[in-house]
């Protein structure tokens, strides 16, 4: 689902940047989406407006022993922690495929350390088919890391400054809802030269095995996600709106095209399913075709035109 | 491209208290391509929860019919609303999904199947599979007692040899159906075992087997989010050359090389 | 459902105060049962473990213009805005009838400053058939007060001490889900000499009317509750048990035994059902009942026996 | 004790594109109690979703069959759900909840019934109901459009004098059924009006009632969550000599005074 009007243009804010372009609002979440390559199956990656392709780290990682999910009241808990073939592996066994694509391919990265972060940004500089990074300060499967950097505005400007000095890819830096605050954390990326934020990622949960009398992930905690976190990510969402100037990227139990209009009129100028692939395949494209017979139905020229209508009275 | 399918649930069947059989009507396309132990990813109730799809072996095929049957026991919310779904709800299909039993090469000896329990699911639809492939098969179903016993008559209508085996001996073979696969093996001239049901069944089988110089394959359950390769939720840890690895249950299985699973892991 | 083995005790840790007794460990959540009046033709009251009266503030309270309640996937929003009858309303219209019980009755206040708190909790030392204060810090739908001292350690340190000075009634402060840490705020109300803290009131969430583009709370926000946030709330009880002394009430999307069981091998000494009593009016005795029949089973003699077991490997 | 009802589908009838009727057989305790006005609280997938029960206005019964209708719009997921719905399938219900339509004093004054819409469930209980009181019905029945209209045999046959009023004039009264209202109430004696559709039209009713000075009743839908009074969902602004406060719509409602209703809070 693409033409003119669908297409979603995030600005490179420093000198010298890309933007990035997207041929629609609707973005594969990252996790979510292995590496394009399944659901190609199920429909034409050139449909998506974007790709967040899994969470890469410097070195392969094997990730959490199982079970890695659990279900829970419209929602699940996920503890994979991060299993990647690494940097170098994704870029010699799935760019060439994802590069056959003309979709946005988004980079997620998640370093143990700035350093981690800054070396990833480099490396994914020059390679062709990248068309942005998505810098992962949040997530909450692995033992250092995530959370710590998410929660903490100070290392959240740091490492996207450090990041957007080493790229001319657009950064996106993506949110954590675990927070008091989620518009202090986002006024630092924006601070920090972030030229979007993403949010949410999961929310910390856990479910206990009452049979066993212990937790049912082997990590104890896991991150929540699909329609049940859905209030909580339109509501940070919301707030961010309010806060800062860069455009959000918008996710959180959007199963259908009138959840992306919620995050939309909420703020977000573009929105990622993440959950929602795993109960419908096609849920991406189902889902910029709805925004846009919506779009269609009301007169709308540009998705822009729904960005935040929420807050106007 | 792959798509999603319906089903349109046609007949269900109580097998014993908490285990059923239902009868789906779905489309020819997803019949067609079933391979033995390939499952289906079923959306149970699109219009309200549980939100993620269910994993259930394919049972049997009827081709003429046009439907699909599984076999499935009554453990928590999902399989509850399906035993008390009603003949023409619809729900929907991913499928076949994953990698089945191997195609063996031509062999006079017989393909032993062994079931415990539930497990036995995706066997009917195998034997049924090996016979009109022309393979002497072999079935060894294992239940706790009699009156959990069930499907001899199922297997038996495949053409395949039946042994049933309970642990309680109140019906058949008194014992584990590893036990008695120990037996056949040392009996009789087996090419290969194919086996599902509980964990510690499919560790045994592995042991078994390893033992006799069989190859045999396992199905094994993990739980799925996607069930198409995508959200890792699914792995298996594999041995391999360096060690090991995890593989996803759900496209590089469920069925594995039993020689190669790495059972304290899963 | 009441027995010696369902009993459940939170003692007054300072000296000369009570404690609070609880016929079995299943009180019904403020703000989802009324004053029990309504509940008492469906269910006998006598049979609740206590029951935490709706939210009373110093004067009466009209509440927040509707719509104050939107379901969402396995939750649902509320914005009641603390509608109650105000302290002196409770006592003069409630109190008479919830005395005829025998259940431990407790009162949940919430204050715009600590000497509102210090002035409810000093009018209730006196009043017969009160057995305990839910001090809540942290209610999502009121202007001032409400968020930003549950969210604020020395602030929920604060109010706890100066309450408990004031009263020899068990204290409990009922803590947000919507913090960074909540182990540290835990830790704030354990300082100030609570007796025990309960969790979670409700998470801010919010949801957007896309026919009329507009939040559909008036107040834009509210609390999300039910079954969708479980994961998080058995997360936060499990989190304050591992750093609190102090009993924890746990609760959050409570619809069964089953979940309840979640909630005391997290780590709970009691548990609360709210928006359960919406879909099922006898969801409190219900969730008594499975745990009697759980204890039963297992040859467990007290419910202590239960509170923690998923920390210990 | 009040207690929760279980509701066995017994039939569903499409009247319209997105409006059905749905038979429950339940109990007779249930079916006795049950005022004009009155809802139940429907739990419509007790197994799965949506979380909250449904409120719907108790549209007839039949004390010899054992049965309960209801008629519904479908307009969301709960709806959509109960569309689906096959017979044989369990409901759960609490009920009959609220405050319906008074009781009237003797009167040889008719009872004017006006019905917008979907708005037209509750009244045909609370016609059979004044007719078995021997009271003198009129029921002025507002649609859209004549494929849209419905419900005039039914009410027929309750012995009441039946006006369907059309927007468009395609059938019967050309305009709003509060503008026949108007002209009815002009022309008879009327002792009161009972009101049940949109809050436009209620907040007409009240007009036209309040001009012609005759006591009307208006049956209000708010949110609900309980559904009995604890949550504080459902509330009305209800005018008092104070000034106004709130009222719950599912226990002091949902029927209310006309006059005492403040509209632009609701
Ligand atoms: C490849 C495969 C084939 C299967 N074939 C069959 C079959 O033919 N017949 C049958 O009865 N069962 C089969 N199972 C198990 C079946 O998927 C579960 O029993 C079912 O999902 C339980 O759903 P529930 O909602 O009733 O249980 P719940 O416990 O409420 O389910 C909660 C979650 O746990 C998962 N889960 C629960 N039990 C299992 C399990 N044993 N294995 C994997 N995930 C589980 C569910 O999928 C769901 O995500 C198979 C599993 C797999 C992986
Ligand atoms: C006392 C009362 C009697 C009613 N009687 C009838 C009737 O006889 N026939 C009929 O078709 N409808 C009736 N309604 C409205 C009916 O309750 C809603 O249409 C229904 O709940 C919609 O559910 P849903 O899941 O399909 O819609 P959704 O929009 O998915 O529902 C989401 C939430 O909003 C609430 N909601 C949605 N629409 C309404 C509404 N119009 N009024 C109140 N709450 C609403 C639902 O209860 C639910 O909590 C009545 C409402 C009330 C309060
Ligand atoms: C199985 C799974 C794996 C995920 N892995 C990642 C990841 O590697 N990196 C990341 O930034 N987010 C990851 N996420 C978070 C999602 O991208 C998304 O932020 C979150 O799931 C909320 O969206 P949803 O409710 O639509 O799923 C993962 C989510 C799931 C469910
Ligand atoms: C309608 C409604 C009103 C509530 N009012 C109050 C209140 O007045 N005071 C309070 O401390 N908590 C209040 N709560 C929060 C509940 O007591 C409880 O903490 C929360 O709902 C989580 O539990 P649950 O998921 O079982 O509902 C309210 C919750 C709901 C749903
Ligand atoms: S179930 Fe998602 S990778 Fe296997
Ligand atoms: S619906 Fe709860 S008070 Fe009316």
């Amino acid at each position: 689902m693409k033409h003119k009007g669908l297409q979603v243009v995030i600005p490179g804010r420093r000198k010298g940047a890309r933007s990035l372009m997207l041929g629609n609002p609707v973005i594969a979440a990252s996790g979510t989406f292995g590496f394009g390559r399944e659901y190609g199956d199920y429909l034409d990656l050139n449909q998506l407006g974007g790709i967040a392709v899994k969470g890469l780290t410097p070195e392969p990682r094997e990730g959490n022993p199982i079970p890695r999910i659990v279900e829970t009241p419209m929602g699940m808990l996920n503890s994979i922690g991060l299993q990647n073939p690494g940097l170098e592996g994704f870029i010699k066994e799935e760019m060439p495929f994802l590069r056959t694509y003309e979709t946005a391919v988004i980079a997620n990265i998640s370093g143990n350390t700035v350093a981690e972060f800054t070396a990833m940004a480099t490396r994914l500089e020059s390679i062709p088919g990248i068309h942005g990074l998505e810098v992962n300060v949040s997530c909450p499967n692995i033992h250092r890391g995530g959370e710590v950097f998410a929660t903490n505005p100070e290392m959240v400007r740091t490492i996207t400054e450090e990041v957007v000095n080493v790229t001319t890819l657009p950064v996106i830096v993506k949110l954590s809802p675990n927070v008091t605050d989620i518009g202090l954390i986002a006024q630092s990326a924006e601070a920090g030269g972030a030229d979007a934020v993403s949010l949410i990622n999961t929310v910390l949960g856990m479910a206990i095995d009452i049979k066993t009398r212990q937790p049912v992930l082997k990590r104890v905690m896991g991150g929540l996600s699909g329609p049940a976190v859905k209030p909580i990510a339109l509501r940070q969402v919301w707030q961010v709106y309010q806060v800062v100037k860069i455009p959000i990227i918008g996710m959180g139990g959007i199963m259908t095209a009138e959840d992306a209009l919620e995050f939309l009129m909420a703020g977000a100028a573009a929105v990622s399913v993440g959950t929602g692939n795993f109960v419908n395949p096609t849920a991406c494209i189902d889902v910029a075709v709805g925004i846009n017979s919506y779009m269609e139905k009301h007169g709308l020229r540009r998705v822009s035109e729904l960005t935040g209508v929420a807050h106007e009275q | 491209m792959k798509r999603e399918y319906t089903g349109n649930i046609i007949y269900q069947e109580q097998l014993l208290e908490d285990c059923y059989r239902m009868v789906l009507k779905t489309d020819a396309d997803l019949l067609q391509q079933a391979l033995p132990g390939q499952f289906v990813h079923l959306r149970i109730n699109p219009l309200g929860g549980p939100l993620l799809r269910r994993p259930f072996s394919i049972h049997s095929i009827d081709q003429e019919q046009g439907t699909l049957s599984l076999l499935y026991a009554v453990v928590g919310q999902g399989t509850r609303i399906m035993a008390a779904d009603l003949p023409g709800k619809t729900v929907t299909l991913l499928g076949p999904l994953g990698t089945g039993f191997p195609h063996l090469p031509p062999s006079t000896g017989e393909v032993v199947l062994v079931g415990g329990g539930l497990g036995t699911a995706p066997l009917l639809h195998t034997a049924s599979w090996l016979q009109t492939a022309g393979r002497k098969t072999r079935v060894i179903l294992g239940f706790p007692s009699q009156d959990r016993a069930m499907l001899a008559s199922d297997f038996t209508q495949t053409g395949a040899t039946v042994h049933m085996t309970t642990e309680d001996g109140s019906e058949g073979y008194h014992g584990y159906p590893t036990l008695l696969l120990h037996e056949v093996l040392a009996r009789e001239f087996v090419q290969a075992v194919f086996a599902c049901g509980p964990h510690a069944m499919l560790e045994n089988v592995a042991k078994v087997c390893g033992e006799a110089g069989i190859d045999a394959w396992i199905s094994m359950e993990e739980k799925m989010a996607c069930g198409i390769g995508a959200c890792l939720g699914c792995v298996v840890r594999i041995r391999d050359e360096m060690g090991s690895h995890y593989e996803k249950a759900c496209m590089d299985g469920p069925v594995f090389k039993a020689s190669e699973v790495i059972f304290n892991e899963a």
